[in-house]
């Protein structure tokens, strides 16, 4: 957000007065994205509350190994964000530069993962508004359908956040190559690892709340 | 001049605060394993039958691994409080939101749903 | 206002530069304040001139001059335009925009092109609305109410709910920039109790815009995905709940009306202070209630709701949280009122509209209580009663706020005064022509005429009449302005500061240099230290020495004491 | 108001052409609970805001600024009046909560004995089925003195079911059943609107609810029971699927029907006629004769398909769609029957001929009764 050319920028007096800015504006931004996914999360619980078999089984149509193996790559690129950022921090421009192409690695992994996700669910004609159709009992199809529009919703807002993010990252691994970090302004790869924090954390609720409910059901319990 | 904490302006005080960043190695392999452990319990949880504490289960453990996240991730334990109070303002709107929403829904009278299809219901079918 | 004698400075920040790129492009908060200036005036006429369309179809009870649709074409969009065009962005993307950091002596705001990008988002929204407008309306009415917006209606619902969600996003990127600013960029020795309480209520005004936007941008997103995809998400016939859809509209839906009426009281309390030549009493207190306000008005967004079905028990726990919000507006209108005692009150145009907006705000606020009980709303709600409060509050409250903050700050922006005379006959009409417009409006809704209604049963007539002959008068009231306005940019007598009003903005040039002060400014004293005489029955008091450059005004610690 | 002074001839007619009502009229047994609390906010919250005004303008004239350069007198108003002003408004506040969520509360359950009427709400129009099975639309007849539930639904959008009269006010949701309850303490006809916005013709989803006591509602009840014309007529319309194309919609294939009666309709060939009964009756039986203007002759026709009294139940059902105040009917005639002009409303769902009015229309004076508002300019004289 701040000024590329000079650490400080004219409107501010100190670039330590700026580097707070930069932060408590980054986080007020994960604030106002914090209410927009709670805004869905809100939708799902209600939802939830109505429809609570029809969640459960049609949960259980998901693929919990893809969920869990795409959580363990948000984490481990999260982790590689955290020491991307203290590289920065040391001024080790090898390690920045490393550490972000692996952060950016597991997340396109993630997208990968979720690519195939999707092109099963859509074989297997379960998004709404597109090829929907509800091969289980009748009564549940309402609920089922709600269950997988908040799906695709949320985790369709949650894969444009990390589109945005590895497009961000794309621009801050130049930046890093270009030279343009040093110790005392590394604030756009910090700014930009709370953001990659926050995507991270969006996915850790909605792992358990979209891909778990029926993960205790016999196998195949809602199956067609 | 009269100067509170929040403002920077002209202070190289401000260096002396701890380095606020850099979280040790060692906590963040620690936390690494900490949030991998919580994903397998999640799914391990989430495959027995607990009834009604299947869901409250996988939320605490997503809450547990989210406040490790911000907490060591996001660095805000070692923040200044105005980040915390953002932080903590916005989930306090978040429950807000939920709270009161549920106000309603919690409450109502469930006799009243209509759980037939549209057409089936004697009240609708008219001549 | 004061005579004086000053010339313009040589350079300022109107003609530092030219051509439309340095407008476009610029990063100048000044300059984006004066561009959203433009557009929502823009906006304000068009939303205007629905409502004048609105009046006249209602003087007579049959539909003689619109039909149907035509009319529900014309309160959507004058609901639509007004509220998400005008009000929301009005004082904290205008007045906000230039004066907060003239008020905390910073030289830009904390994210001078993320403001400038924040126009463009608005920007882009507003074409989706004009957009609409042009190819033929959205008939929702402002609510969107489901399954009506995603099923039934054939408008252009998606575009007009995508312009919603754009114009929300700027509005998040104002609000975001404003706290930042507000917390990281105040001058030395200006501490949070030494703030205007302008920038008190832009604060609490920015946190609502912050955490209460993003829901309504997610739901517009929702209503046009369930209008073109059919999900159920809303749509009662798919298993989808209306009821859901009203809880997060609302969520946003009630704080906004606090976005809209926040900065106005923020406004008012300046003007108050200015022109009593006096400080606010109870300054603390009506700092804090703005913050109050704010805070509370996330907790009562289910009185919209009494009569939705909602649970009787959920309407019990937002009735008595209704209730709160009022008693820190409350305390505002009383600390204004003692503020008057024992002042110096000019009548200036800007006071005029400020005495105006306090007696408008209190008899809205008021009527906000019918209608907060639930017991009363089942008769009221959706009535005209509805349409006569939250008119008071948003047109006789935010813009008059607006208004008011207009001509008090207008030397400041431009440094030329507009015609004293003209100002102050059209603050009258505007009083005037408002009331005969809605007062009649509370009997109505009374009596039970609904709302959006295009006609109506013949004993509503003649109150109906008295209302179109208010708004025809109160919009020769809001054109006045725009005349004697542009006018005084060429015309108006060249001026500084003719109120003598305190406060940082008015210590640099007018209109301010684009660096806003040529050395950044310390901060010593209160805000409003105006001096004062003894209390003394003389009628001739105080002389004012060496204007009011003399930092500290000899009483002017003392009263602190009370406050505390 | 004005009558106090001059009283010509002239000027009395002025003055009734004016009387504006303040206050809607008291018909069930909410009505004089739900006014009690609105004076008692309106005497408190008008006072403070007379006082407030009252102060302002007091102090603004007294501590005008006389001079130029006179400062502002230095006062010491005691702090305790901040918490004085917090916590006096408060306790009214919370007054009015109690009081109005006592009201609630009080009145938000339906006595167990109540007569139960099935109400459902579609685009534009309330139809009613009593206990017994009689239907009606736009029209509820009511005993007086005994409570009536209305369960709700709708067919499609959310309605507002509001009887100002009454004091009530509910959502009629699709898919879920709410309900309200009142208890009409006179007799008379009321207006019934639909309050929460539900599309184009939202401002004609209208009707009046018609209290009777007991004894004529029980005959209405008896006389009433097989149907009004209009009813028939729009099973027959929803059979023949006219509501694929004349869908009520701006964009429609089919005209827009509600209002249509008695209106000015452009043709195809740039002709204006008058939709009357026999151009009502060609449209369908030969719907390619006269095309209304922006249309495509794509209608089939029903020649020979419909008989003759289901043509007179279609077009009676279309009469139908889009009253209008000034052709809603009296809360009763004077002498009962009152002659009915032919082509008038045969769907009047009032029995015909055995329903004596209680109360004369001069003592009953509603607000949709011709006697209440006499003079009222643009209003035209009703129907019957």
């Amino acid at each position: 957000m701040s000024n590329a050319h000079s650490p400080v920028a004219h409107h501010f007096y100190t670039i330590e007065q700026q580097k707070e800015s930069a932060t408590i504006g980054m986080w007020l931004f994960l604030a106002t994205e914090i209410l927009l996914f709670g805004a869905l999360f809100t939708a799902y619980a209600v939802y939830r509350y109505k429809f609570p078999d029809a969640f459960m089984v049609a949960s259980s149509r998901m693929d919990w190994k893809m969920g869990g193996l795409n959580t363990l790559f948000l984490i481990i690129s999260s982790v590689t964000m955290v020491f991307a950022v203290s590289s920065a921090e040391k001024g080790r421009r090898g390690g920045l530069l490393g550490f972000l192409a692996a952060t950016g690695f597991f997340g396109t992994l993630f997208l990968v993962v979720k690519y195939f996700e999707y092109m099963h669910h859509y074989h297997d004609h379960d998004v709404p508004g597109l090829n929907f159709q509800w091969t289980g009992a009748p009564e549940l199809a309402n609920g089922a359908q709600i269950f997988f529009f908040l799906y695709f919703f949320m985790t369709g807002l949650h894969a444009l956040h990390m589109v945005v993010g590895l497009g961000l990252l794309i621009w801050i691994f130049l930046t890093a190559y270009w030279g343009k970090y040093s110790p005392e302004y590394y604030n756009p790869v910090e700014m930009f690892g709370l953001y990659w924090h926050f995507v991270d954390l969006v996915w850790i609720f909605l792992f358990p709340l979209l891909y778990l409910l029926g993960a205790h059901l016999p196998p195949g319990g809602g199956h067609h | 001049m009269a100067h509170e904490t929040t403002h920077s302006t002209g202070h190289p005080a401000n260096g002396h605060e701890p380095a606020h960043h850099s979280i040790s190695a060692t906590t963040c392999l620690l936390v690494f394993a900490a949030l991998v452990i919580g994903t397998v319990a999640t799914v391990w949880t989430a495959s027995m039958d607990l009834g009604a504490f299947n869901t409250p289960v996988a939320l605490a453990i997503a809450i547990g691994k989210a406040t490790l996240i911000i907490l060591y991730f996001m660095h805000v334990l070692y923040s200044k409080w105005l980040t915390r109070t953002v932080v903590i303002g916005s989930f306090f709107f978040l429950i807000v939101l939920f709270g009161l929403t549920f106000s309603d829904y919690l409450t109502r009278e469930k006799t009243r749903e209509i759980p037939a299809l549209y057409s089936s219901d004697p009240l609708l079918k008219q001549q | 206002m004061i005579e004086e004698n000053v010339s313009l400075p040589r350079i300022h920040y109107l003609n530092s530069h030219y051509g439309w790129k340095s407008w476009l492009l610029t990063t100048d908060h000044k300059r984006i304040g004066l561009l959203y200036m433009v557009s929502i005036t823009l906006m304000f006429f068009l939303g205007g001139f629905f409502a004048l369309l609105i009046r006249l179809e209602l003087l007579t009870p049959q539909a003689d001059m619109f039909n149907a649709d035509t009319y529900n074409k014309f309160f959507t969009l004058h609901g639509v335009i007004l509220i998400f065009f005008f009000l929301v962005p009005s004082i904290p993307a205008t007045l906000g925009n230039f004066l907060i950091p003239l008020m905390i002596g910073a030289k830009d705001v904390a994210f001078p092109k993320l403001n400038l990008l924040s126009w463009y988002i608005f920007v882009i929204g507003s074409l989706f609305t004009l957009w609409v407008v042009a190819v033929g309306g959205i008939d929702t009415g402002w609510t969107f109410y489901t399954p009506y917006s995603t099923t039934f209606a054939n408008t252009h619902v998606i575009a007009a709910t995508l312009g919603v969600f754009f114009t929300g996003f700027s509005s998040i990127l104002t609000g975001l920039n404003f706290i930042v600013t507000i917390h990281k960029m105040r001058a030395p020795g200006l501490t949070w109790f030494r703030l205007p309480l302008f920038i008190w209520s832009l604060y609490a005004t920015s946190i609502i815009q912050v955490l209460a936007t993003p829901v309504l941008g997610i739901t517009m997103v929702l209503v046009a995905v369930e209008r073109f995809a059919k999900v159920g998400i809303f749509d009662p016939a798919l298993g989808g709940d209306p009821i859901l859809f009203q809880h997060m509209f609302w969520f946003y839906s009630h704080p906004a009306v606090y976005i809209m009426i926040l900065p106005s009281l923020g406004v008012v309390s300046e003007l108050i202070s200015a022109f009593t030549w006096k400080r606010v009493f109870g300054y603390k207190f009506v700092a804090v209630s703005s913050l109050m306000i704010a805070i509370f008005s996330f907790i009562v967004w289910g009185h919209h709701m009494y009569v939705s079905s909602m649970s009787i028990y959920a309407g019990m726990l937002f009735s008595i949280l209704s209730y709160l919000v009022a008693v820190p507006s409350a305390v505002k209108v009383f600390n204004w009122t003692a503020t008057l005692y024992k002042g110096s009150v000019s009548y200036d145009t800007p006071m005029l509209y400020a005495l105006g907006f306090i007696g408008l705000f209190t008899i809205g606020g008021l009527t906000g209580l019918f209608l907060a009980s639930m017991g009363l709303d089942r008769h009221l709600h959706d009535t005209y009663f509805v349409i006569a409060h939250f008119h008071l509050i948003m047109v006789g409250g935010a813009v008059m706020g607006y208004f008011g903050g207009l001509h008090y700050w207008w030397p400041k922006m431009f440094g030329r005064m507009y015609p004293e005379w003209w100002g102050r006959l059209s603050a009258l009409i505007v009083f005037v022509g408002f009331n005969l417009s809605f007062f009649p409006q509370f009997i109505i809704g009374y009596l039970g005429m609904p709302r959006r209604y295009h006609v109506y049963a013949p004993e509503f007539q003649v109150l109906n009449v008295m209302s179109t002959a208010g708004s025809s008068i109160l919009g020769v009231g809001y054109l006045l302005p725009l005349v004697y306005f542009i006018w005084s940019l060429r015309y108006g007598k060249v001026a500084a500061n003719p109120w003598k009003a305190k406060g940082l903005e008015w210590e640099t040039a007018s209109p301010p240099p684009p660096e806003n002060f040529l050395e950044q400014p310390i901060v010593t004293e209160e805000a409003y230290n105006y001096p004062t005489r003894p209390a003394q029955p003389v009628k001739h008091g105080g002389k004012l020495t060496g204007g009011f450059a003399q930092p500290a005004g000899t009483a002017g610690k003392g009263r602190e004491a009370e406050v505390v | 108001m004005m009558a106090l002074t001059v009283s010509t001839a002239h000027f009395d007619r002025l003055v009734t052409a004016f009387r504006v009502p303040l206050f809607p009229e008291q018909a069930s047994t909410h009505a004089p609970n739900v006014d009690a609390l609105y004076f008692f906010m309106l005497a408190v919250c008008g006072g403070v805001s007379i006082s407030i005004v009252l102060l302002i303008l007091f102090f603004a004239v007294k501590y005008r600024r006389r001079t130029p350069d006179q400062l502002a007198e230095e006062a010491h108003v005691p702090i305790a009046l901040e918490w004085a002003w917090i916590i006096i408004p408060s306790l009214f506040f919370m007054s009015f909560f109690g009081w109005g969520a006592w009201l609630y509360f009080q009145d938000a359950k339906a006595p167990q004995d109540a007569l139960e009427i099935a109400c459902t709400g579609r685009q534009w129009m309330w139809k009613f089925q009593h206990p017994d099975g009689q239907r009606e639309i736009n029209t509820l007849h009511v005993p007086v003195g005994k409570p009536v539930k209305l369960v709700m639904v709708s067919e499609d959008v959310i309605h507002s079911m509001f009887v100002p009269a009454f004091r009530i006010h509910m959502d009629v949701i699709p898919k879920r059943y709410t309900e309200v309850w009142f208890q009409a303490t006179k007799p008379g006809t009321y207006h019934m609107f639909c309050s929460q916005y539900c599309g184009t013709e939202h401002a004609n989803m209208i009707g009046s609810v018609i209290a009777l006591e007991p004894h004529e509602y029980q005959t209405w009840l008896n006389g009433a029971a097989t149907g009004s014309l209009a009813l028939r007529g729009e099973a027959l319309f929803n059979k023949l699927a006219c509501n694929g194309c004349h869908t009520g919609d701006a964009e429609a294939r089919g005209p827009y029907l509600p209002g249509l009666y008695g209106r000015n309709v452009q043709l195809t060939t740039g002709e204006v006629i008058v939709a009357d009964e026999n151009y009502i009756r060609e449209s369908i039986i030969k719907p390619g004769v006269k095309i209304a203007a922006g249309y495509d002759n794509i209608m089939p026709g029903y020649d020979g398909q419909l008989t003759e009294e289901q043509i007179i139940e279609l077009v009676a059902y279309i009469k139908h769609l889009g009253k209008k105040y000034d052709q809603f009917e009296p809360v009763a005639p004077p002498t009962a029957p009152a002659p009915r002009p032919a082509g008038q409303d045969p769907d009047q769902t009032l029995p015909i001929g055995n329903v004596r009015p209680s109360v004369p229309a001069e003592q009953v004076p509603t607000p949709t009764s011709p006697a209440a508002t006499p003079a009222v300019p643009g209003s035209r004289p009703t129907s019957n």
